[in-house]
């Protein structure tokens, strides 16, 4: 299916809200709610499909503009399942962009392809240098509780950011095809089965503060092995996180995104 | 991956001199310089500093993840085969085929391009800190003006300087095909971490030339996966390398730089 | 001299695949694996103990007959063309040819034959030093059953174990063809005397990488000067070199072995 | 010329006298003479060309067998000029043979080649395990007098030696082509004139002595730069002699045999 979302958040009284909307089924989107006491403006936007998950020829196609000031995170309520496939590739593009001053979560659940599932994602990631966009993403091995691990045709996902003028600032692409070389292998997943990847676009001049925080994080981490460095260009943060089960990757990952919201609040006062 | 492709260029006339009809003993003579450019240019001798660098594979010992040979060895090939190749062996291709083009703008891109999939800033770091070594020694060896013209760029800031472009245009220079300057690169990689290794856990010169020698075959079909590979899609996915790495950027007691 | 002769061989099939119309995929793999095995071979960090031989050159410094790298560069030119070319660099021609052919008998003969025309005993002493070392690490990489037979045959005294025919069956067994095998070799000595010289006087490490990029046609010129030249012809004719190699002998305070 | 000159050496009451003698023009050689008080027996035999040297195509051939027991010295009256060639080689061929307890010392004058010579020498030495054979030639860079240094077109001389089986002990080939390589080069013969070459096939077991006795020889030599290293399968000892005047190198030949004169005898009474 031909799903889209395509969404702009807007300051509206103080509080960030959904001020254009477009949607192709099965893509949609809850009306936001605000959970964080400390950024009462933050709108939490869940986005679901329909349809249970990502079937081959899925064409997904996903936009979020976060326009000056707003603060919002994008999830979803829970794994999204990559369906088997015959043969053909689901797609998905995801397009974000960050406004000047804005904050934008892109935390969707972790993804789980199950055997022979084809998908091919790519993600094009936009922030002005005073903004802060996160992205994070984290695959399963696919359905551990089944012993199917690896069993996938292909997940590939693209991550592609650019400043504002258009330079590229970092690629990272995730290219999984294990019929080519098993993802178990040393160096590669090795004996883990989740895979949490963050980038954190920050503010310029916060990636210093921010790397040696989420560095901290990570090393303090007790289950999941993870590690944190600074992008290309000083433009953020990347982080990488493996672990053995999905809850305790989502757990790091929203721990990050509690301690970036902190960082980058607290830092803002001090002119960050 | 397995299908071998070689791509087009007028350099690489290996071989029999009497072969194919048309003998170029010119063209002989030289490869044979090109060879012997390859040969000092993955030589342990060249004074790169690759020898500063473990590429991560220092965390991996602290973290207990490698404590043998046994365990190096397939990890040298993720190294090779997931980092490596897709990265700076793509790049050498592009800046090579740049430099012989003397095409600095294309050359800078390659570069720029280049630092753009290192994720890790110790990655970024090792490679620009190696690229000023290489440039530094080819300028002395070599008198080529898209060298310097290079060199200048870096100094003001238009590329980065990495080490796969410098080696790269080094080998231009030297008349190393690309084909074989890549796979020289593999190789120097391959013993660059085989030397960090033998340093930081029991690995000893016969054990590291055995895996050297079992590296080969997989060395070519790495080259071949990558010769034909355009520059937008230079990629590397390698978790548990990049995390190691990450790690041991934060790591207090080390000795390797990277 | 300045004629390039190649000598014929099936191994010598690098180069484009498309070239001359019968495109050979395997060969040019089977040449990648031959060009990645003279790296290997060249290499600094193959453990040959090339690095504890001076062949001489300690004495000339130490009769202050060198004393800067304007000193070296010549003296080096000499033993390159007038003692390792036309001695090590005819016996490797010779010796891989015989490996190929697993022929035992013809490998010892031309192992006798060097050590005939080795004059001085620090060189015989260093060449089968070093041959011990290469043997042992080549059979370690390599499972080829005239290396085995070889190295049965230098423990059994029928043949002294020089380094170059230990070299050469190696060069072999790890597909590098003959000319390449000479070329690296000659270039691995120049390695080995200019790190010697690092030690001894001041050459720096772009000034030693100089001196090499500008040997390489050099090395060239002797190969072609050699590849041809029949086992009765393989000599030596370096007097000051002989006579300093003669007094290293004596030499109570030295760094290097020869 | 085709000059020819084949000796035979052998006792006569105590003392080596010429038994066999074969002689072609301009070759000869002339009556004994007994020289050496502490060698009595030993003969002195002075070679002769009645052409005054060697001329472009002149073809020599000599052979000197030391049958057992004998003492001998072959020498020339004067150095031995070899002159210009329009383009034929002058060759010699050398054969000297020592039988079981022999002494031979084969130690011609100096060897000046002229402008545009050429001049192509074999030898070859079989010398029973029990003897001594002393080879020595000294090889000028031209008329130096002149100012004619390595002017010839070519100078080779090809020693080598046999064991009584015929296996080759050492091969010794000093092949000088000027036009190809200029033999003052560094590490050939740099700023030195002179070449002097000995190749000493010792008793067996004295070749160690007989090294470290002649290496403290050329240490102390002080105007001529020397060496002496064992020769393979210890079958004796090798010298290099470098100096500016024909004298002086030919000095220290003379001095080198006297050497090994009082090495060999002295330590065959004490069963070297």
């Amino acid at each position: 299916m031909d799903g889209a979302l395509s969404l702009t958040l807007g300051l509206r009284a103080g509080r960030t809200c959904i001020v254009e909307q477009e949607h192709r089924a099965p893509l949609k989107v809850q009306v936001p709610i605000y959970a964080d006491p400390a950024m009462p403006g933050m709108a939490t936007v869940y986005m679901l499909s329909s349809s249970g998950g990502v079937v081959q020829g899925d064409r997904f196609t996903i936009g979020v503009r976060a326009d000056e000031g707003t603060q919002a995170r994008m999830t979803t309520p829970a794994a999204t399942k990559i369906y088997r496939s015959t043969g053909e590739t689901a797609t998905q593009h995801v397009h974000l962009r960050t406004e000047a001053e804005s904050y934008l979560e892109y935390v969707p659940g972790p993804v789980i392809p199950f055997r022979d599932a084809r998908f091919v994602e790519s993600v094009t990631l936009e922030a002005d240098s005073s903004s802060t966009l996160i992205f994070a993403e984290t695959i399963c091995s696919g359905r551990i509780a089944r012993d199917e691990r690896h069993a996938y045709a292909l997940y590939s996902s693209r991550v592609e950011a650019h400043n504002p003028e258009g330079s590229i600032l970092f690629v990272d692409h995730n290219y999984i095809s294990p019929s080519d070389a098993t993802p178990a292998a040393p160096g590669l997943m090795g004996s883990y089965d989740v895979l949490g990847i963050v980038h954190i676009l920050a503010p310029s001049g916060c990636a210093p503060d921010l790397v040696a925080t989420l560095q901290n994080l990570v090393s303090d981490a007790a289950v999941v092995l993870g590690g944190a460095s600074q992008l290309p260009a000083e433009c953020g943060v990347t982080m990488r996180l493996l672990g053995r089960r999905m809850e305790e990757v989502t757990a790091v990952v929203q721990h990050v995104c509690e301690t970036v919201r902190a960082v980058v609040f607290d830092r803002k006062e001090s002119s960050c | 991956m397995a299908t071998p492709i070689r791509i087009p260029t007028t350099m690489t006339v290996k071989g029999k001199a009497n072969q194919g009809g048309n003998s170029k003993a010119s063209q002989s003579a030289f490869s044979d310089l090109g060879f012997l450019g390859a040969l000092q240019l993955a030589d342990s001798f060249f004074p790169s500093g690759l020898y500063t660098l473990s590429h991560g594979l220092e965390a991996f010992i602290q973290h207990d993840l490698v404590t043998t040979a046994d365990d190096l060895e397939p990890l040298l090939h993720t190294y090779v085969e997931h980092l490596v190749g897709p990265t700076d062996g793509v790049a050498i291709v592009h800046a090579h085929r740049a430099a012989l083009l003397e095409d600095l703008t294309a050359l800078c891109q390659v570069d720029r391009r280049l630092t753009a999939v290192k994720l890790t800033r110790e990655a970024r770091e090792a490679a620009m800190r190696i690229g000023k070594r290489v440039l530094a020694t080819a300028l002395s060896l070599a008198h080529q003006p898209i060298l310097q013209a290079y060199r200048d760029a870096v100094e003001d800031g238009e590329a980065p300087g990495n080490a796969a472009i410098a080696y790269a245009a080094t080998a231009a220079a030297l008349a190393v095909p690309p084909r074989e300057a890549t796979l020289a690169a593999l190789y120097a990689f391959a013993v660059g971490l085989l030397g960090a290794s033998m340093r930081l856990i029991r690995v000893d010169h016969v054990q590291a030339q055995s895996i050297l020698a079992r590296l080969r075959p997989h060395l070519v079909r790495v080259v071949d996966a990558h010769v034909d590979t355009p520059l937008e899609e230079m990629r590397s996915w390698t978790p548990l390398i990049d995390i190691m790495a990450m790690r041991h950027e934060q790591a207090h007691v080390r000795l390797f730089i990277s």
